[in-house]
């Protein structure tokens, strides 16, 4: 046990706040895109983009560790994120990198990086629910082709996204986790349409993705046929570090911290009220269990030792936190909270978060079972 | 001793609930939300008609003359389905006009909201944080016999609909409280966007208005009377509240008994209904604690006040719990536009704050029991 | 919906008052048993132990508000229980009214009101659990006699009690809950052990009770011989007014504030601290809930609708009181909750109460499925 | 950076493990718990063979000069099948020498505490609600070099196995700390029956006891060598703590798999299994915390208050809930003598108050974090 960085480690922290204290400018502009162009091109020079990418395909060949350094140190200071093809890099490019042909890795790659593409994944279906590898979306084989029938709905970003990360049944014949073939299939396919769904604050955030005969070339498909939930399964396991959910608190922490600092409760400032103190508290120690867990987990992703299960502790650990976070939010506000409102709004957007990662109830029932060994409901 | 409603009391909510399922379904809910008010002065004549809107106004100015529990009866099935209108601003402008109007002023809006001519609502809070009579800046001043305002009410409730507006602000350090209707020269609402869509909320904008006194309400002591009005809505939106929770659970379980999932209903499994089941157990005890809160309105006043907060204090917190739960329980399909369930979780974020959320409703009990 | 009393029955609060300002010694010496007895008897001239029997047995009969009124007069000074044969007064006697012979009657009746008996329950068995219809404990007739086989647990009070209450198998091949039979047993009767079963605080409240031959004569069978379930559903239903658990709540209440106001917390009074005064609200409402909700019982049944499985709310809301109460009174003890004392104990007891009246899982279960008519599991 | 334990930490959890189990199974802990000091002198001694008891200790005082994280590892282990032993106060007692004992004081206790000769403990509180350096009021009486102590210390762990006490007392305002052997003459202990059976507690009464020069402790700022024993004591109890949570963990999660009702174990049902989930979630969130709370001590002392709080508060609230979770899993036996997870619980209720409850800690935080 050892929370010290060598110093090669630490040098590479100092490299990062040199940049950002001779390049982010503050307030940052977040919201303007030629501002994340100009910021995503500056990171690609550092080969900040894609860190953990080999170098040859444009990555930043870097360690697990300085990656820890990086994203704790961008998010620190609120900088943009590092890239703006968020699927395209957490999922896509490294099951190509790992799966892709020389074709497609020259095709995907770069453009990910660049911020030239925006994808989206294509898993969930009606119906289907918690139980992923029982999807019913075709693609029949037609020569050079596969023909897709079907339906993806909750697919994030898909009413912009330019192309989509799609899970097919090539074979309903075998059991069903072999059956399954993935494909990378361009939005722009003729026999593709993408009707948004409204959330609750009502923003279009996912979307229903209709096939109805999209034929792409079977130079699409990543991998070989029938290997499709192999692959998947090994993107799921690159999205779990965890780390960026606790620096993500972290952030919310300090934001609710500000708000308390200004709130006034029955005439009272709210940090005299040991309630209010007490609950900030609360979540200043399961944020930093966060943080320490997903140390724990970096340390034994860097032994070889990926966490399997583990990771539903943080995501039930951000399950309670966003939950007591919107609610103290929404009653320091006051009467405020009558009104819309950027707080208020995040108050209620919380829940597609939570359920997003797959419902806390579903988390329980996995730890349950595969980690305490109860018997299967 | 009788802890239970009269047969005309069962009656009362099968009407209601009749009318409201009828005239006022969840689509009409959506449409009407989208409008500018969230009112259908059609919606709002056909309640005259059946009654409704006079209930707690005497049979000389045209209305029933019925209690706070006939009121509560009313107010939990409107609840139940959401149903956007200004019926609880009006009936607290009625509690006001009741307590502490002039003969004159009951003559002239009493008889118009029991037929559904007008709409009234309070226009009492300045800072957010603030709910009683501390928390009255407003300060008038005098021309001559006349109380000019110059400021601003916040949180009005129902601000676009409402014809007339409760006012209270301060001569010196004393309370006032006047009726101050829409015309008013110097008046301006400002309505602002609102979380729960169902529901509007303004900015009254007070320009020089003047208020003689004919105006006043005639309150032997106002400080009273702002209290008893504040402690009237508690119990009003903890009704509404009540309705809400329990249509929010009748959503989701109909809804656990429809989803399947791995081959059960979803309500099969303790995780659902367990969660459901105190649901149920939280609205049954607001129940017990909202009846009697109504019925200190009627039949004994020194009561109210901890009843009232008794009363808001769960409702607060196992609303925001219910509503939180029963979306969680829909999945993903609760996060949508498209399902009903999230305009009952923002019915219950809106609801919090109304007339002082959980904490305040505590201290206020802690204040009255321990000093 | 009317909470004013009659004039009569105010006039009866009154006499309850008045007795108790001549009669009872403050403090009350409720551990010592010469007093008890002597305040029985005074119970007894004015008929307030089984004050709702008929009173050609011996009761008050009197109708159900004026029992609340006494019950809750009598706990607001903290006057000893009404009667002494608390398990002979709220199951036995009812059911032996309603379906016991003359000889059961002036055999057992008096006896209860006087507290020269002492009756305890014998439902629950081993493996048997929250299915009490499932029960295995053996009767067979041999002439006038049945001699009964098996085992009871869980069976409060049985190591000082004069007679057992006993639900038994008469008949093992019809459906269970038709081969069920009630006896009414002395625990003298040959062939009966009890095994004490000590709880977490060292004592020994409720045992097992053993049958090995024991014979007792067909005369004290209660009701018909295959009738024992309806007579036992008829007396649990006694049991249910929820009326007494809210009086008993609101003693805690009492005793728990007195607590919190000569308490300090780290140097500074406990009732200045914002969240314990909260918590203390937080009681003080769920037991004025449980108060009312009990009133609206009461009325169900003096309209003779009588409540079912609506008890079940405030038995969960018993439930969370008892352990709020517990942890806030271990709290406020601050070190001193190292230590053994009345507080302490009193922490550690509730989990028996909790327990007895049902786990609060099976109480959501009945909620769920009877009254929300959700699928059973 | 490397939040991982190394393979020697991994053999001595094994061995810690194989050792309690071996020599102190349940029924040995509940023959001892029945004993004057619950402490077992053999078991002590067999401790000492096993190099537990010098762990902390200095190789020239005969122990083995390992680290607190390494410590933290065995606590957990004995914390599992809640061991009774003064383990945890002659480690404190062993943190006040190393820190402010003079070479004389380290020559003549370390060696006997390393080989299980002798037992310290700390005496430092007085009022049951204090924990820090505000509550010390004991004040010394000059004559000349002595200290002359006369009143009480309260909450003393292990007190009648102790052969020796870290007293804290004052001159004047000055806080000083010292060693008072058990046979100093004034020096009386009275045991107090607890709570938690496995687990002994005393009050240290000082009836003229006198404290020479040699007999001080030699802390250059005797508040800040105060506050970090108590912070060593908030994570060595945390770390027993989270060993019992994981104790009643696995007997409860073994329960359920057993116990069949309406014909499936208990553990299938998502009301039980989803509870334990959460204990899950919980202990190995705690780990988290207490680890690198532990590696402070070792290595960044500065950040130790901070994380000696987070840990305890969340160890504080957490076993709480899961005491009382477990017990309720167990029904009706739950509440026996004559099962295990009674004693867990009662573990759970010793472990709230000690170094600071939960709302203690949380204060600290907000008053380091928010001023």
């Amino acid at each position: 046990m050892d929370f010290n960085f060598s110093p090669e480690e630490q040098a590479f922290r100092e490299e990062i706040r040199g940049f950002l204290d001779a390049n982010l400018p503050d307030p940052v502009p977040d919201e303007d895109p030629a501002f994340l162009q100009a910021w995503n091109r500056k990171l690609r020079e550092k080969r900040w983009v894609g860190f953990s990418w080999p170098r040859e395909w444009g990555g930043g060949g870097g360690d697990l560790i300085r990656q820890f350094i990086l994203k704790e140190e961008m998010s620190a200071r609120r900088a943009p994120a590092l890239g703006l093809d968020f699927m395209g890099l957490t999922w896509v490019g490294p099951a190509v990198i790992k799966h892709g042909t020389k074709e497609q890795k020259a095709e995907h790659l770069e453009a990910i990086l660049d911020g030239r593409s925006h994808w989206c994944t294509g898993y969930s279906e009606p119906d289907v629910g918690s139980d992923l590898a029982s999807l019913q979306c075709r693609a029949v084989r037609d020569g050079d082709e596969y023909v897709i029938h079907g339906q993806k709905i909750w697919t994030t970003s898909a009413h912009f996204a330019s192309h989509i990360f799609l899970l097919v049944r090539t074979d309903p014949t075998v059991s069903k986790y072999k059956g399954i073939t993935c494909l990378l299939v361009p939005m722009s396919t003729p026999g593709i349409t993408v009707t948004p769904i409204e959330n609750l604050s009502g923003k279009a955030s996912f979307n229903q993705v209709f096939f109805d005969g999209a034929r792409t070339p079977v130079a699409n498909r990543l991998g070989a046929e029938g290997e499709g939930w192999k692959v998947v399964m090994g993107a799921l396991a690159n999205e779990r570090s965890g780390i960026s959910e606790s620096t993500e608190m972290q952030q919310h922490l300090d934001d609710i911290r500000a708000l308390a600092k200004r709130a006034v409760r029955n005439g009272r400032p709210a940090l005299q009220d040991d309630r209010v103190r007490r609950r900030l508290s609360e979540m200043e120690i399961r944020v930093e269990a966060m943080r320490l867990t997903g140390l724990r987990h970096l340390t034994d992703q860097i032994n070889g030792k990926p966490s399997g299960s583990e990771t539903a502790i943080n995501k039930l650990q951000r399950g309670i936190l966003e939950f007591e976070m919107s609610e103290l939010s929404l009653e320091l506000l006051g009467s405020e909270a009558l009104h819309q409102g950027e707080i208020q709004h995040d108050a209620l957007g919380w829940h597609g978060t939570v359920i997003g990662g797959g419902s806390p109830n579903i988390q329980r029932n996995i730890i349950a079972e595969r980690i305490l060994g109860l018997p299967k409901d | 001793m009788n802890f239970g409603f009269t047969e005309e009391q069962g009656f009362l909510r099968e009407a209601v609930r009749k009318f409201v399922d009828e005239r006022c379904p969840m689509a009409e809910v959506r449409r009407l939300m989208k409008t500018r008010d969230a009112h259908s002065p059609e919606l709002w004549r056909a309640l005259a008609e059946q009654g409704t809107l006079g209930l707690l106004i005497p049979d000389e100015y045209g209305g029933a003359g019925l209690s706070w529990v006939d009121f509560v009866v009313v107010l939990e099935e409107t609840g139940r389905t959401l149903l956007p209108s200004p019926l609880v601003s009006t009936a607290l402008a009625t509690m006001a006009l009741l307590e502490a109007g002039s003969p004159a002023q009951r003559s002239r809006w009493l008889p118009r909201f029991a037929d559904g001519r007008a709409v009234g609502t309070l226009a009492l809070l300045e800072a957010s944080d603030r709910q009683g009579a501390a928390g009255i800046a407003l300060a008038a001043v005098r021309d001559g016999e006349v109380d000019v305002l110059r400021g601003e009410k916040r949180f009005v409730a129902d601000a676009g609909a409402a014809d007339v507006f409760v006012v209270a602000y301060r001569v010196g350090t004393a309370l006032r409280l006047a009726l101050v209707p829409k015309e008013a020269p110097g008046l301006r609402v400002e309505l602002v966007p609102t979380l729960d869509e169902t529901r509007r909320s303004g900015t009254l904008v007070l320009d020089g208005v003047r208020v003689g006194p004919e105006d006043r309400l005639v309150a032997a002591d106002p400080e009273a009377t702002l209290e008893l009005l504040l402690d009237c809505g508690c119990v009003a939106v903890t009704a509404e509240g009540l309705g809400a929770a329990e249509g929010a659970l009748a959503v989701t379980v109909r809804y656990a008994n429809d989803r399947v999932q791995f081959g059960s209903p979803i309500g099969r499994y303790q995780g659902v209904k367990h969660r459901l089941a105190d649901a149920w157990v939280d609205t049954e005890s607001i129940k017990s604690l909202l009846y009697y809160a109504a019925w200190t309105i009627d039949e004994r006043r020194a009561e109210l006040p901890r009843y009232a907060s008794l009363a808001k204090a769960y409702l607060a917190d196992a609303f925001t719990r219910i509503g939180v739960d029963c979306v969680q329980l829909h999945g993903a399909v609760g996060y949508t536009i498209e399902y009903d369930i999230q305009l009952y979780l923002k019915r219950s974020k809106w609801l919090r704050p109304m007339f002082g959320d959980g904490d305040y409703h505590r201290d206020r009990l802690a204040a009255l029991t321990l000093g």
